[in-house]
């Protein structure tokens, strides 16, 4: 039972990582129509300015996550306005190719600015403490803590303020959204910039429990794919539940059905899913 | 108010309206007629900053529209309610209509009232206004569509064929918001396929056949034009 | 001709600045192929940087002489990506534009898919892999350069069952490798009348947390854990053991290295009571101390075996090229590896290498624990 | 009969669109449905012709039952039809939209592709004949070679008939063929669908202007929420209370 | 006289194309074709679900791999002669792709597009894990292909021009698929399911069918693969190069005829070139391939392609501000 609750655990650390990816990726889904392949770049490079700012400047692990979510949020932003604000928004397959040729930049260019080798982003939250017998790190309940968190700020956000609602509205209808006096441009470059503040956030978070590397967005984007598409694309709540399924089914199929092929639940979930609903599971119903 | 000098717009090679001259006095209720494809919809998408002209003047209240973003334009008070509705289908009839409002966010008392004055027009929108938008029939479609515009507080509203696809009674109920609309003070520039109901309403109208305004007039001399009754009211 | 002559020719592209040469001296191309980006980016730097280190260090010595010419290295290098066909494309461009004797290949598929072509073609491989099946398709061209794995599991055993149980639960990287080497290591771990309690791997290159699976080993109560993979995240993954109590021993891969552990978790603290290979840092070797003080100097980190190895066999091919008495002959070159070995100076041997065995190097075990946080080398 | 409906029922999750709806599709007449937004008029449209399965109920389609057949077999058993947004392949010329309208009437496969037997041939040349009549008939063979994007709602309107036609049907749907056309061009479109069935189709279309539909309609069928409320000749509707509660609203529309 | 043009066009480079390994026999440039080669057949695989049916596919990678997997397990495992394994391999690939296409077929864009993504990577796992294929090690010894009569194939230049005759075969393939019925059925079905659909079309069995072409062609490219390379790993089912192949495509031309030849062979040369760069390569070639993105949203043969509509349409107005009548079509290939 012990083992249940720890892998429960693990589970959600897990999935609050995957879900803070996903939510950046499903809103900026929302405006191109388009998963962004390079969003897992976004990730990888928040966590390096995070590294840095706290090696390079000896800055606070606090001010380093705070610059990162700054830095790549501005990333994101010139990524719009050099890139995808010139692409046909009507028009998938350009914009799935320019995001790839973003991603091989980033990850080349992470390569020549910080090398290749692994790196250790070292917290001052690496004790380990125990909770109702679970094993626990600091680390890792700061990661549930600031997901929460982060997930509620965004969900007020979104619901409670006319801009929040004006990047709903965009992805629902662009069009509309310029007859009814909203700024696309602007609401555009505000979407690119929360999805990349959220990747560079939970880059940073996510960091110390593993490494940073050049390729590590790899590991998470291809999930947040999943995740996006089992919640229902451009779905916020569906963003947060997914990622949370995703977290929990892997480390407790690794518990009890098979730690080998872990790897293939994301993904035999979404064949199996998509086979008995060719929609997604929150499909709507309007034509 | 509103005044088109020697407007010209072109889409790709194609020369879509030639040399329009257009006024719109405020309070006035215009009406633009014209065959399909005469080029209605790209002159309110000019005059909405979604089209950039490529000759002529464009002046709303003595200022240029000219290189104005749509959203600066719907800032400014010219508000359009487009062929097709382009409504925010998931989200909420209330939704859509606040977001109406977007152009003064800030001031949360302005849009209540406002909300107010549109659900009194369309008393059929108040038990919808938790359906999402997409959920309704095409009349409900077309008051959220109007509401919405409404709800910019606009000057000027442009309305491009409110009554495409709505039932006869529907119809008729339109023209009559329309109406009251232009009569609380809001002018209006109507493009329509159904000439007899909005001559009925308006004050002057214009026609525009292939990119061109080849006749204008007041609602008798139009109602009264052999032509026109032959082109666009039939019988 | 194997060669390229005068000073006056501009680089070709792919080249490095070649070096000086004066009069009646000559350039050798060395080839290599290796991945320079993405994912493996790292491991093919390591690699490159020995061979460009050792050929520098021939350069600057004045070159060497075969039959009378002297010649100086230039290194021609290519990304392959880790793609075996990357691998092939380029060899064939190293072979065909710059008239490369021999190509450096460090991963087995692009081995494999070279081999397809190096005899014919006549060119060296220099391979640095252990994967057992390139030499056992009988390639006469193809010179492994680092240790087979097979020596390791004997004193690995030993070690750790006496040291902490016999309880053993499998966490290696889940590579072919890493399958390998579990095949060779599980029969001497029950040999000795250990268990086996746990049996499973970890995806590097998937994994974001190692939280859940070390969770599921550490429910079997082991004694000791197997792990390997590239060294950090293995480093982790043994952090990750420890966070959750566990105290037993560790059994580490030759693929991963302590030295580069020290590098993520800053000490040896937490990785007490693993054995792995011995790290190049405290090798007792002649050549050992001046080579890592040039490699930190040039490439301003820890030297691993990958640019150690690398390095020392740059030096027993020229040794060998000079005894075959030719620069362009593969074979006649491959025919004096081993008496290459036995003619390198002995200051420049940074590991113990006794000569060439089917066409492998044959090195001598490197085995070291960690007892105490410190390193200690572990003889037979 | 040419189509028999019989309590045909169709809900969308609460939502009953159709509801008990028993009807009849004479040959050779123009049948005409009208009803107020929302009353379940495409729906309707989509049941016969196979695009949505009834909840319950039947139809009949020359001896055929088609309630829950495919839209590609029904098509090709004979029901051609248009859509309330008008519906073309985009990036085609006119003639090219067209040409596949008679792709059903043909069998030939990737062996004749690429062998290009003789039954490619003759097939290719059949489609293009059907297609050339089918722009002919429509008065558009002048505009062959325009985009799709070029040419008017009216012209486009005017395409999607000839790729109905060139299926062959004997019966055709139209949803609201006349919507944003205007009132001279109308007239040309209700001229259309005369000749139409001059040429032997059954018509059956919705619509909301109801100059055109009284002028035109042999028979008019009224659907209101989803009901059956009215059915008879124009004249009889346009009398009838409970249509003009409805729908229809004051004359005035009617007559103008 | 314009068509004419075009033919010797095509029939000089069809010459250049047989003379290259006489004039040039450097085996570096034959290597390089023949790779052209073989992914532009894969590249055209693709286009056909892709371009033409308007389905997108991510899991040509793991139908490429099904089939040199296939060839390399059937004839280092299975003893089957080289030639029965090359076309029970394709029959294979063709085979499972219609399993997988009867079911993933139902879900429509994005929805189909991740989950032949999924699809694809389970194919990977499923190389990677099993020890039938060898695992991550992969599969070596691979043999030749067999002599057909008096053709062996060992010298480079022999199997040049094994897959130059491949190549023609599927090039001349899809120009026959492009101009038949059959492929303007797709092209509907590219444009409109719904509204083919009312045209009694069947979109479920052609997309099934185009499904089933595409990735039979992504096998004989694998296949052609196994054999040129000789040693086949789990990484040629990976997720990236599903990407490299529809990178060709878009950069080439999707939907049209000459785009896969044309797409595959500039970036392949592209990447050739950008070399010297060593590790720095996807530095430039990234931004390279987002600027033709930019400037070629619809590939360069997309983008001629639309150049030369346009220019017809203004010499169009231009005649017709002359004379009425007399107008030209131009046709798309
Ligand atoms: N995006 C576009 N690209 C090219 N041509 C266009 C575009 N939009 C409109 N046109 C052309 O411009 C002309 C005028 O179109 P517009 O939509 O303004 O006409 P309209 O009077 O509103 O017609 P309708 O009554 O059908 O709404 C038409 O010939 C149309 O084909
Ligand atoms: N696919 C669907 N899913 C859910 N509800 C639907 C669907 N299609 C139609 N409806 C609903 O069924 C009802 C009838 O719609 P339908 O489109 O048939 O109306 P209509 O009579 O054609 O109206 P209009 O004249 O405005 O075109 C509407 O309330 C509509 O919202
Ligand atoms: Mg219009
Ligand atoms: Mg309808």
């Amino acid at each position: 039972m012990e083992l249940f609750f720890q892998q429960i655990l693990n589970g959600l650390t897990v999935g609050s990582v995957y879900s803070l990816v996903a939510l950046g990726l499903t809103l900026v889904f929302g405006i191109l129509h388009v998963p962004n392949f390079a969003h897992g770049a976004l990730y990888m490079v928040g966590a390096y300015i995070a590294l840095t700012v706290m090696t390079a400047l000896g800055m606070h692990y606090w001010i380093g996550l705070l610059i990162a979510v700054l830095i790549v949020a501005l990333l994101s932003v010139v990524m719009e306005r050099l890139v995808f604000s010139r692409l046909d928004s009507k028009d998938p397959l350009p914009i799935m190719i320019a995001s790839i040729g973003i991603l091989f930049f980033l990850e080349s260019f992470a390569q020549y600015m910080w090398g290749s080798q692994y790196q250790r982003m070292v917290t001052p939250y690496g004790d380990t403490i125990q909770l109702f017998g679970l094993t626990v790190t600091m680390q890792r309940l700061l990661v549930l803590v600031a997901a929460v968190f982060l997930m509620v700020l965004l969900h007020l956000f979104l619901t409670r303020t006319m801009t929040g609602a004006a990047i709903v509205a965009m992805s629902q209808s662009r069009n509309g959204a310029f007859l009814v006096g909203i700024n696309a441009t602007r609401v555009s470059m505000l979407t690119f910039a929360i999805a990349g503040g959220l990747a560079a956030a939970a880059a940073t978070l996510a960091a110390p429990i593993n490494l940073v590397f050049p390729s590590m967005g790899n590991l998470v984007i291809m999930k947040a794919f999943v995740i996006i598409i089992i919640g229902g694309m451009g779905s916020i709540p569906g963003a947060i539940i997914g990622g949370y399924i995703l977290g929990m089914a892997e480390s407790l199929g690794a518990t009890y059905i098979s730690g080998d092929y872990k790897d293939l639940i994301a993904f035999v979930l979404l064949v199996l899913i998509l086979t008995m609903k060719p929609n997604g599971l929150f499909a709507k119903g309007v034509r | 108010m509103l005044v088109l000098k020697d407007l010209t717009v072109f889409h790709g090679p194609e020369r879509v309206l030639q040399s329009i001259n257009l006024t719109v006095e405020a309070g006035e209720l215009v009406v633009l007629l014209g065959a399909n494809g005469a080029g209605k919809s790209t002159l309110f998408h000019t005059v909405s900053g979604l089209v950039k002209p490529a000759e002529g003047q464009l002046h709303f209240n003595g200022k240029s529209l000219i290189g104005k973003s749509p959203a600066q334009v719907v800032a400014g008070g010219v508000v359009q309610c487009a062929e097709g509705r382009m409504l925010f289908s998931q989200m909420t009839v209330q939704d859509n209509l606040k977001m109406g409002a977007y152009s003064y966010k800030r001031n949360k008392k302005a849009i209540a009232t406002q909300l107010d004055y549109v659900y009194e027009l369309f008393p059929d929108l108040v038990q919808k206004r938790n359906a999402s938008a997409g959920s309704l029939s095409g009349g409900q479609q077309q008051m959220v569509a109007i509401g919405r515009a409404l709800m910019s507080k606009p000057k000027l509203l442009l309305l491009d064929e409110p009554s495409l696809g709505l039932a006869p009674l529907i119809v008729e109920q339109m023209f009559s918001i329309i109406k009251e609309v232009n009569k609380e003070g809001v002018t209006v520039l109507l493009a329509e396929q159904n000439a007899y109901a909005a001559l009925s309403i308006s004050t002057r109208g214009y026609v525009l056949e292939n990119g061109r305004l080849s006749v204008e007039g007041t609602k008798e001399d139009l109602l009264e034009n052999e032509e026109i009754r032959k082109a666009y009211i039939g019988a | 001709s194997g060669t390229t002559g005068g000073d006056g020719e501009a680089a070709p592209e792919g080249e490095e600045e070649l070096p000086e040469v004066s009069g009646g001296e000559e350039i050798l191309n060395i080839g290599y192929t290796g991945p320079l980006s993405g994912p493996a980016a790292f491991y093919g730097e390591n690699t490159v940087s020995g061979v460009r280190m050792a050929a520098d260090e021939i350069n600057e010595a004045g070159g060497f002489e075969v039959e009378g010419t002297t010649y100086k290295l230039n290194l021609v290098t290519y990304d392959d990506m880790y793609l075996p066909n990357e691998a092939a494309t380029n060899a064939r461009r190293l072979v065909q534009e710059h008239d490369t004797p021999i190509v450096f290949v460090p991963h087995s598929g692009g081995v494999f898919a070279t081999q397809v072509f190096n005899e014919q073609e006549d060119f060296l491989i220099a391979a640095y892999t252990s994967e057992p099946d390139i030499l056992t398709q009988g390639n006469e061209l193809t010179l492994r350069i680092p240790p087979a794995y097979d020596q390791y599991p004997e004193p690995f055993v030993k070690y750790q069952q006496e040291r902490f149980g016999k309880k053993l639960a499998l966490l290696p990287t889940a590579t072919q490798y890493g399958k390998d080497w579990t095949e060779e290591l599980v029969p001497v771990w029950e040999e000795h009348g250990g268990e086996v309690v746990y049996d499973g791997e970890v995806d590097f290159g998937k994994d974001t947390d190692f939280f859940p699976i070390v969770t599921n080993a550490l429910n079997q109560n082991p004694d000791v854990i197997f792990v390997g993979g590239p060294s950090e995240p293995t480093a982790l993954l043994m952090k990750a053991a420890r966070d959750l109590g566990f105290e037993g021993g560790f059994m580490v891969m030759d693929q991963a290295k302590f030295e580069e552990m020290d590098g993520v978790l800053g000490n040896y603290d937490d990785i007490e009571g693993a054995i792995g290979m011995l790290p190049i840092l405290n090798s007792d070797a002649l050549g050992a101390e001046s080579f890592i003080s040039s490699f930190e100097e040039q490439v301003d980190r820890v030297p691993t075996a990958e640019s150690a190895f690398n390095y020392q066999a740059m030096y027993v091919i020229v040794e060998a090229m000079k005894l075959a008495g030719t620069v362009e002959d593969p074979q006649a070159i491959m025919a004096q590896m081993d008496a290459g070995v036995k003619a390198l100076d002995e200051d420049k041997f940074v590991w113990h290498l006794t000569g060439v065995e089917n066409n492998g190097f044959d090195w001598m075990a490197s085995i070291a624990a960690i007892e105490d946080g410190e390193i200690v080398l572990i003889e037979e | 009969m040419l189509l028999t409906i019989d309590r045909l029922t169709k809900k969308f999750g609460g939502l009953a669109a159709v509801q008990d709806v028993s009807a009849n599709i004479e040959q050779g007449k123009i049948t005409a449905i009208i009803g107020p937004n929302g009353a379940g008029k495409s729906t309707f449209f989509n049941l016969i012709s196979g695009f949505h399965q009834p909840t319950t109920g039947q139809i009949e389609f020359l001896g055929h039952d088609i309630s829950t057949m495919r839209a590609d077999r029904v098509a090709r058993l004979g029901v051609g039809r248009t859509f309330q947004t008008t519906h073309l392949f985009e990036q085609a010329t006119i003639l090219e939209n067209v040409l596949i309208g008679h792709r059903l009437r043909t069998k030939s496969g990737l062996f004749d592709a690429i062998f290009r037997t003789k039954r490619e041939k003759e097939e290719e040349k059949r489609c293009l004949e059907k297609a050339e009549d089918a722009l002919d008939f429509v008065e558009l063979s002048s505009l062959a070679y325009e985009s799709v994007a070029q040419i008017t709602q009216e012209q486009q309107k005017r395409v999607a008939f000839a790729l109905a036609l060139a299926t062959d049907p004997t019966l055709i749907l139209l949803d609201e063929p006349a919507a944003g056309v205007n009132p001279d061009e109308t007239d040309g479109l209700a001229e259309l669908m005369k000749k139409m069935v001059k040429h032997g189709k059954t018509v059956c279309l919705i619509e909301h202007k109801m100059p055109m539909v009284m002028s035109l309609a042999d028979h008019i069928i009224v659907l209101n929420h989803g009901e059956l409320i009215a059915e008879g000749t124009p004249k009889e509707i346009q009398g009838n209370e409970r249509v003009i509660e409805a729908y229809l609203g004051g004359n005035s529309h009617v007559s103008a | 006289m314009k068509r004419s043009k075009k033919t010797y066009l095509l029939l000089a480079l069809l010459l250049i194309a047989i003379l290259f390994p006489i004039l040039m026999p450097n085996q570096y440039y034959l290597q390089i074709l023949i790779l052209v080669f073989i992914w532009t057949i894969a590249v055209y695989g693709l286009n056909t679900i892709t371009g033409l049916t308007g389905q997108l596919s991510l899991a040509h990678a793991g139908f490429f791999a099904i089939g040199a997997y296939g060839l390399g397990l059937l004839t280092t495992k299975g003893g089957v002669p080289f030639w029965l394994a090359f076309v029970l391999a394709i029959a294979l690939t063709v085979f499972i792709s219609f399993f997988i296409g009867l079911i993933a077929l139902r879900t429509k864009s994005h929805f189909f597009a991740i989950y032949t993504m999924s699809v694809g990577f389970l194919i990977y796992l499923l190389i990677y894990k099993s020890d039938l294929t060898g695992g991550v090690r992969g599969l070596i010894g691979i043999p030749n292909p067999a002599p057909i009569g008096p053709l062996t194939f060992e010298s480079i230049t022999s199997y040049y021009y094994l897959m130059l005759f491949f190549l023609l075969l599927t090039i001349f393939f899809m120009y026959r698929l492009f101009h038949s019925l059959l492929g303007k059925t797709f092209v509907a079905i590219r444009n409109s399911e719904e509204l083919a659909e009312t045209l009694g079309i069947s979109v479920m069995r052609n997309k099934l069918l185009a499904f089933v072409i595409s990735a039979g062609l992504a096998a004989l490219a694998g296949a052609l693969y196994a054999s040129y390379v000789r040693f086949i790993g789990p990484q040629m089912a990976d997720i990236h190069v599903a990407f490299e192949i529809l990178l060709y495509l878009l950069v080439g031309g999707i939907g049209t005829l000459a785009g896969p030849l044309i797409g595959t062979f500039i970036v392949v040369l592209l990447t050739q070139m950008l070399q010297f760069l060593e590790e720095f390569r996807m530095l430039v070639f990234g931004p390279i391939v987002v600027l033709l993105i930019l400037f070629y949203p619809r590939g360069i043969v997309g983008g001629y392609l639309m150049w030369k509509a346009k220019r017809a349409k203004k010499k169009q107005i231009l005649q017709a501000q002359h004379a009425k009548g007399g107008k030209e079509h131009a046709v798309n290939d």
